[in-house]
């Protein structure tokens, strides 16, 4: 709108003044990105730096673990050899290679500096040797807490389909896989209505949840009884081993998740999503704990 | 307008009373409204909105300023969008570097920065014909009228919409989720706009009127 | 003979009048609205009723603060305001807190017509801007207060948790066939929707009510049967699409929002052309929210939609001129 | 490939040879190819040469599945077909996420052209294919150039970049092949520039990884909705300016709130969903 | 009797629109035309469409009924004296129209040489040119109310294709009877002077079409036409009275036209285009009277009427007669009265006072009160499209009404205000009282002010 005029209404530049414009936008351009390939040198370290501090500090939260605590990640890639299908974990110093049904191919060290600073995608995509028009993708990942030296726990990153997209969310898990808790990390449910599922009074449902729990969980559309609603807002408040105990009988009372109000569709995209994360993650690990 | 003709310098009140309120970028020349009303959802993603564009104006306007000597004047206008987008693709990265959590949020946003009329017309009209300092302060005044604009905004919907403001719940109430939807957006800054005219009605100046111009 | 002198007006022809007033249309359209609003307190009691006033309250006193304002008479006894509070109190459901209402009218009298001018500049229709506004602003509300429809028990009826049959009708047919509770056992579910014993929103259950007001309404030759029969008809072009075309056809909200929200003149074109158009458009966009989108009810968002096309359509659908084109002599 | 679809929460249906063992076919989510899906019958379609999958898992339409037969090298890919992905894409992006409506995107150009229905038109002919065209440079242009070099921190200046010269281009172009049309149409190419639109296709492609279906989806959707909401708003627009409308609303404040009503009209089409 | 309720058993009317107002015809309908004769008249020279007639004669003249007072050497039509006597002045006074316009005042003295206009024999063989003639110098003008001068409404074009005559006595306005009154009492005068017409422009088929509501006076035009047996005469007619439904503006020419015919004349076209001359019934007797006695036109039926008036009549009154001694001789009127009309209620003009003369085009005199007519004020166009619908041409009242409002009357065109010949159909029916008919004018008026300026510029 507020293009200058004089801008549109240029007579064609002459030769001479053509040179000059050429060589103008080229020494401007070039300095631009040196300008901006300094600003990328000393940025983009601090965003990694700070991407996954964010990150970690979530994981940190949902496990209960301390500052103290590591964590690791685990990728998981797929590759289709024709019909065959394999399956690579990456952990944080070892690639395992498994087949379709879960055979354990080939495990192999990552080397200290690409576990450094390296694309480990890039890595693995080298190890993986993909033949032709085949592609070795990355499919998810989990992470590792660990405290003391021991597994702490699992936080796995799962996604679902909600009422407009996906919803992504994190699933903590302790060693026996006991739901730890749960935490949506993005959605574009409606406002007011989808949204809830970010609120504690329904993600907290999840939390405390044996395994055999989760795998035989529903979503009730019968309305959250109030008591019950007081207890899972004040979790954030308090120890979780403490709410844990004081809540047992409701945990055992109300073996339902209650839908939201007015948003079944996306209750029940997360309950699905974190029913069957937990379910895969666990098939998952059985194959692979032993070997990461 | 009456500052593009003459090249002496206003003082600087005026500068920051014209880019606070008689043009005000957002609520008078609705020159840069695009990514600026989306964000307006909380206090804290306007401010930082604001904040971002507040600096690219103002370094913006001082490079063009500064640059006075050297730009060769046919190419000007792909020189100011170039030095626009540097400073945008600055902001953009230290932001993304610094505050993941807002920009999570407000990233693209940022980004369209780079498209804003407002700044390159700051830069056209202004910041050509003037020396580094009352250029700073035109840009300033703009920058600080854009970012009031947006916690206006922005603290007029977190506040009805959620009850809160920079995230701190003020009233408890039902809140009117209308106002941080879309619509609730343009409904919050219309009625801005008009309280801008009320002011001008109640100020004796008649209000500038898009519509009925010159017809028949 | 002394000659009385007389106190002559001026003005040119014609000078005799039909006599039918704006205010005269509106007051007819309220009381063609009159049996919908019987039958819901019949079947959902006194609430209704207070459902019915809020609403009206909110949008007459939002009219009046603006002709205050404005300094004009009060047009609140013209009947359009009022007519726009039954419409909006028809679109809700009847277990919805009292307040609610109010605040939806005001507001959407308030950004749909006090803004534009006033009647008649309007570009949407007032009562789902408002019902819109409250979609928006009240979304949990606006889907789950439903109640169980108690015939003769005014005052006494079931809160009913779960949705709307409509909501459920997107769901396939087993969905249907557990949310359609408490309907009168033995009677079919068709029979039951087109009677109005269902729950459902506050004006829209009974179908037959409906279609007797707009009875009323046709022989008083208020509205014509062109957008209604052309909306009825685009949605019926969408039914096959439906797990149950039955019932989505016997949804009273198709029925109101045919009748008596298509054909607000304001919003509608006035051309007959471009009434089929705008009709058959609002009807394809019902069916395609029922079918694939997201609201239970498609037709407020679907009129609200082809409101935009209005003033586009009476610019590309003109009355044809009776006469040939002709050299001017 | 063979053709398979999801025909509804559980059940697959397929083109090719009836197998004769649940057991034998293997279903997996592409996502978690390594866990397989379990499936309860296998029986014929309606249709001669076709065959039904029937499942626990609750599937949906949306998502990706696969499916191999033991002993076969046949692999079923069940996801939506380009076709369906690029339709629900354009009427994601023009209908469901219209940029004006609820994106707030283009605005100034949006409230600058829209006094006029002819300009309107103008405008939003001329943005739908510049638009579509510098979305699809653009799109190249990352996924060839600067995701594989690493050169994220240059996407703005690039893509200014590429619509700059785009729209100069177009201009030089039109100018020399159809004067009527450059006479017509070129006013609007230099206001396309201001428009945020242009550039938030590309940024909004680069953050999804977008394919080049989707890509051209969104870059699409958004001219189709951009002009749809510049040609809707310029009609209600001319219906405005012969209203009394209140004198501190007049100009932009109406203006404003019209489009608000206009978004909250387009909130119909959210949750809009045909795969 | 009047038939007040019509039925519409396939009687033909036009296609599209139309309005049925109130008739109030019962008040008038069975009185008789009355002959009234003031002590003065004041004859305004602008008696037709166009120029206005010079004055011949100066004060203190004597004049006798019938002399010519005013010349067409101008333009206009020749003005005769409606009553013998002295010329008091000739000076500006008020016309029912054009408000203010010269006027010549006649007091009445009798006199003893006055004219008798007897039949002149031999009328029915005169040539074609003498016809014309005759009727030139009569002043007959077009006594519908349009005041067309009538001799050159049939001085056709040699181009011209002209196949039917049609005589309008259709009378569709409310409250007018003056027509329904001629045809009852001078059916074969009326059919005459329609057969004296047709042989003017040379067609072989007249038709005269009658609202279903005065079907009595079709009967009569009827029994007329079978006793004058014209098709059988030295220029053979075939006359037919057509009785189409009641319907406003059925007396329309173009509405009428397509009623009798199904023809449609072209937008802002001539009847003539179609193969087609509309006269009106009351014209019809004007020429009769021209040809056949030499009789100038110097009188004509008025219809004064309206809820306000205390003695609804059917009065012939000389051109000229003022309305104050009219009032007298029908017994006065009402304080109710809020509008005096000249004409109809429909098209007719309100009076700023009652000090104006009867003119040639002078219809009915209307006395409404409060209840009958309408002076509320005017709402915003709520889009109901009940003006579309009345619209007999088709066209948008609606739209040029909302342009005109805010000052854009010249973006009209396309909706039609150029070929509105201002019916009132709309602004009878508009439910928010819009005054749409006003809203057409100034649109035309507009168009007219912006040609002539672009004429200066040129």
């Amino acid at each position: 709108m507020s293009t200058p005029q004089a801008a549109i209404n240029t007579a064609p530049p002459s030769a001479r003044e053509m040179a000059q414009i050429a060589i103008g936008l080229t020494v401007v351009c070039l300095i631009a990105s040196i300008i901006l390939g300094g600003f990328y040198l000393w940025t983009e370290p601090a965003k990694e730096h700070n991407v996954a501090a964010r990150e970690q500090l979530l994981i940190r939260q949902l496990l209960g673990l301390s500052d103290r605590a590591e964590v690791g990640e685990v990728r998981r890639y797929l590759l289709w050899r024709g019909t065959n299908l394999e399956v690579f974990y990456l952990g944080e110093s070892r690639l395992v290679q498994l087949d379709a049904i879960g055979n354990v191919i080939a495990t192999r060290d990552v080397p200290p500096e690409t576990a450094a600073e390296g694309d480990v995608d890039a890595w693995v995509a080298s190890v993986a040797e993909p033949g032709e028009e085949q592609e070795l993708r990355y499919v998810g990942r989990f992470f590792t807490g660990i405290e003391g030296g021991e597994a702490a726990g699992f936080v796995i990153e799962g996604k679902s389909i909600g009422f407009k997209t996906w919803i992504r969310f994190f699933l903590a898990v302790d060693a026996e896989f006991n739901l730890l808790g749960i935490e949506i990390i993005e959605h574009e449910e409606d406002p007011g209505l989808g949204d809830q599922i970010t609120k504690p009074y329904f993600k907290h449902q999840f939390t405390g949840r044996s395994f055999d729990d989760i795998a035989t969980i529903e979503v009730t559309k019968d309305p959250l009884p109030n008591e019950w609603r007081a207890a899972l807002e004040a979790l954030g408040e308090t120890e979780l081993d403490d709410w844990l105990q004081q809540n047992a009988d409701n945990l055992a009372v109300h073996p339902d998740i209650h839908a939201i109000t007015g948003a079944t569709i996306s209750s029940v995209a997360v309950a699905d999503g974190v029913k069957r994360a937990l379910r895969n993650f666990r098939k998952r690990m059985d194959l692979v704990e032993d070997h990461l | 307008m009456s500052t593009a003709t003459t090249r002496t310098s206003p003082p600087i009140g005026t500068l920051l009373m014209r880019g606070l309120f008689d043009e005000n970028p957002v609520f008078r020349l609705a020159l840069s409204l695009c990514p600026a009303v989306a964000v307006t959802t909380t206090v804290k993603n306007g401010v930082m909105l604001g904040v971002a564009v507040f600096v690219v104006q103002v370094l913006s306007s001082v490079s063009a300023s500064l640059l006075r000597p050297v730009i060769i004047p046919k190419i000007r206008v792909p020189l100011f969008v170039i030095i626009i987008a540097i400073w945008v693709s600055v902001m953009d990265m230290v932001l993304a570097a610094f505050y993941p959590d807002i920009y999570a949020e407000v990233g693209l946003y940022v980004k369209l920065i780079v498209a804003f009329a407002i700044i390159i017309s700051r830069m056209e009209l202004f910041a050509m014909k003037h020396p580094p300092m009352p250029a700073f302060w035109d840009g300033f005044g703009m920058g600080l009228g854009f970012l009031v604009a947006m916690i206006l905004t922005g603290a007029l919907r977190e506040l009805l919409g959620s009850g809160s403001v920079f995230g701190i719940q003020i009233v408890d109430f039902n809140p009117l989720l209308l106002v941080i939807l879309p619509a609730g957006g343009f409904f919050t800054i219309g009625l801005i706009m008009a309280l801008f005219n009320w002011v001008d009605v109640k100020r004796g100046i008649a209000v500038k009127d898009d519509y009925k111009g010159c017809h028949g | 003979m002394s000659m009385p002198e007389p106190h002559l007006y001026l003005s040119t022809g014609p000078h005799i009048r039909r006599g039918r007033t704006t205010a005269d249309i509106m007051w007819l359209v309220n009381l063609s609205l009159a049996p919908a609003l019987l039958w819901a307190v019949l079947v959902f009691g006194w609430p209704v009723l207070g459902i019915t006033l809020s609403a009206i309250a909110g949008c007459a006193l939002a009219e009046h603060l603006a002709c205050k304002v404005r300094g004009t008479d009060s047009t609140v006894y013209d009947g359009s305001v009022v007519c726009t509070g039954l419409l909006l109190a028809y679109t809700l459901p009847p277990g919805i807190p009292l307040w609610m209402p109010f605040v939806g009218g005001a507001l959407g009298v308030f950004f749909a017509k006090t803004v534009f001018g006033g009647l008649g500049y309007n570009i949407f229709n007032v009562a789902l801007v408002g019902r819109a506004i409250m979609m928006a602003t009240f979304p949990v509300e606006m889907t789950t207060t439903w109640l169980t429809p108690g015939f003769g028990q005014i005052g006494g009826v079931d809160a009913l948790s779960g949705a709307t049959p409509l909501v459920s009708l997107t769901g396939g047919p087993e969905a249907v066939e557990a949310a359609i509770v408490g309907l009168p056992e033995g009677m079919s579910e068709g029979l039951a929707f087109l009677l109005g014993l269902r729950p459902g929103s506050v004006g829209e259950v009974s179908v037959l009510m409906i279609v007797a007001g707009a009875g009323f309404l046709l022989w008083q030759k208020i509205i014509k049967l062109t957008i209604p029969l052309s909306v009825l008809g685009g949605a019926l072009l969408m039914s096959p699409w439906s797990p149950d075309p039955v019932l989505y056809m016997l949804s009273g909200g198709l029925w109101l929002g045919a009748f008596f929200m298509a054909t607000d003149y304001v919003t509608s074109p006035s051309t007959l052309k471009g009434q089929i158009v705008f009709g058959v458009g609002i009807g394809l966009l019902t069916g395609m929210i029922r079918n694939w989108g997201g609201y239970p009810e498609g037709i407020c968002y679907a009129i609200l939609l082809m409101n935009t096309m209005t003033p586009a359509l009476e610019e590309w659908f003109r009355p044809p001129r009776t006469a040939p084109k002709g050299t001017p002599s | 490939m063979a053709d398979a679809k999801v025909l509804n929460n559980n059940q697959i249906l397929v083109e090719g040879p009836l197998p004769t063992d649940p057991e034998s076919v293997r279903l997996v989510r592409a996502d978690d190819a390594d866990i397989l899906l379990e499936v309860t019958a296998v029986s014929p379609g309606s249709e001669p040469g076709t065959f039904l999958v029937t499942t626990t898992e609750t599937l949906q339409t949306a998502d990706h599945y696969l499916m191999t037969l033991a002993g076969s090298d046949l692999m079923w890919s069940i996801a939506p077909s380009a076709m369906a992905v690029l339709v629900a894409g354009v009427i994601g992006s023009a209908l469901i996420n219209n940029m004006v409506f609820t994106r707030y995107l283009g605005l100034c150009v949006f409230f600058g052209v829209s006094r006029k229905k002819e300009t309107a038109i103008g405008m939003g002919v001329t943005f739908t294919i510049v638009g579509l065209l510098s979305g699809m440079l653009t799109w190249a242009l990352n996924e060839f150039v600067m995701r594989p070099l690493s050169l994220d921190f240059l996407q703005i200046i690039a893509f200014i970049g590429i619509v700059a010269c785009l729209v100069q281009g177009t201009d030089l172009v039109l100018k020399k092949v159809n004067k009527v049309l450059h006479g017509k149409f070129g006013i609007y190419l230099m206001l396309i520039t201001t428009n945020c639109i242009i550039l938030a296709v590309p940024l909004l492609n680069a953050t999804n990884e977008a394919n080049l279906v989707e890509g051209f989806a969104l870059a699409l959707g958004s001219g189709l909705g951009f002009a749809l909401a510049l040609f809707l708003f310029s009609c209600a627009r001319e219906r405005v300016d012969m209203a009394p409308v209140p004198v501190v609303f007049r100009g932009l404040p109406i203006a404003f709130i019209v489009a608000g009503l206009f978004a909250l009209a387009f909130l119909g089409f959210s949750g809009l969903s045909f795969l | 009797m009047l038939r007040l309720f019509a039925s519409h058993h396939g009687e033909p009317t036009f296609a599209r629109g139309g309005i049925h107002p109130d008739e109030h015809k019962e008040l008038s309908a069975d009185h008789a035309i009355e002959p009234f004769v003031p002590r003065s008249v004041t004859v305004p020279v602008s008696q037709s469409l166009g120029a206005p007639s010079v004055p011949v004669v100066k004060k203190g003249d004597r004049v006798v009924r019938g002399q010519l007072i005013a010349s067409d050497e101008a333009g206009g039509v020749p003005v005769h004296a409606p009553v013998s006597g002295i010329v008091k002045s000739v000076d500006r006074g008020i016309h029912p129209v054009l408000v203010l316009d010269m006027a010549i005042t006649i007091e009445a003295r009798e006199q003893e040489d006055e004219p008798t206009f007897q039949e002149q024999p031999g009328w029915e063989t005169l040539p074609r040119e003498e016809l014309l003639e005759r009727i030139r110098v009569a002043g007959v003008v077009g006594l519908g109310g349009a005041t067309f001068p009538t001799y050159r409404k049939l001085m056709l074009p040699d181009d011209a294709e002209v196949d039917t005559l049609i005589i309008n006595g259709s009378e569709c306005e409310p409250y007018l009877t003056c027509d329904y009154r001629l045809m009852l009492e001078q059916a074969e005068a009326v059919v005459l002077g329609a057969w004296l017409i047709a042989k003017i422009i040379g067609v072989p088929r007249c038709l005269i079409g009658i609202e279903d509501n005065k079907a009595d006076a079709g009967a009569a035009m009827t029994a007329a036409i079978e006793r004058l047996a014209l098709d059988r005469s030295d220029h053979p007619v075939a006359m037919e009275v057509v009785v189409t439904q009641t319907k406003y503006p059925q007396g329309s020419e173009k509405q009428l036209i397509q009623a009798l015919t199904g023809r449609l004349v072209p937008q802002r076209g001539l009847p003539m285009q179609v193969g087609i001359v509309v006269q009106n019934v009351a014209t019809a007797f004007a020429c009769l009277e021209a040809v056949r006695n030499r009789k100038p036109v110097i009188e004509r039926v008025v219809t004064v009427s309206g809820r306000g008036i205390h003695e609804p009549k059917n009065l012939r009154v000389p051109v000229g007669t003022m309305i104050q001694p009219i009032i007298e001789a029908c017994g006065g009127f009402d304080d109710e009265v809020v509008k005096v009309l000249a004409g109809g209620p429909m098209m007719g003009r309100a009076l700023a006072d009652l000090n104006a003369p009867v003119t040639k085009g002078t219809s009915g005199l209307l006395f409404l009160t409060r209840a009958e007519t309408n002076l509320d004020r005017y709402q915003p166009c709520i889009g109901c499209g009940e003006c579309l619908d009345v619209c007999p041409l088709g066209l948008e009242p609606n739209k040029v009404s909302q342009y005109v409002e805010v000052g854009r009357a010249l973006e009209t065109e396309e909706f039609g205000p150029l070929e509105c010949f201002e019916c009132g159909c709309c602004s009878y029916s508009c439910p928010s009282n819009r005054p749409l008919v006003q809203f057409m004018q100034v649109a035309k008026a507009a168009y007219r002010h912006e040609a002539a300026k672009q004429r200066t510029h040129a």
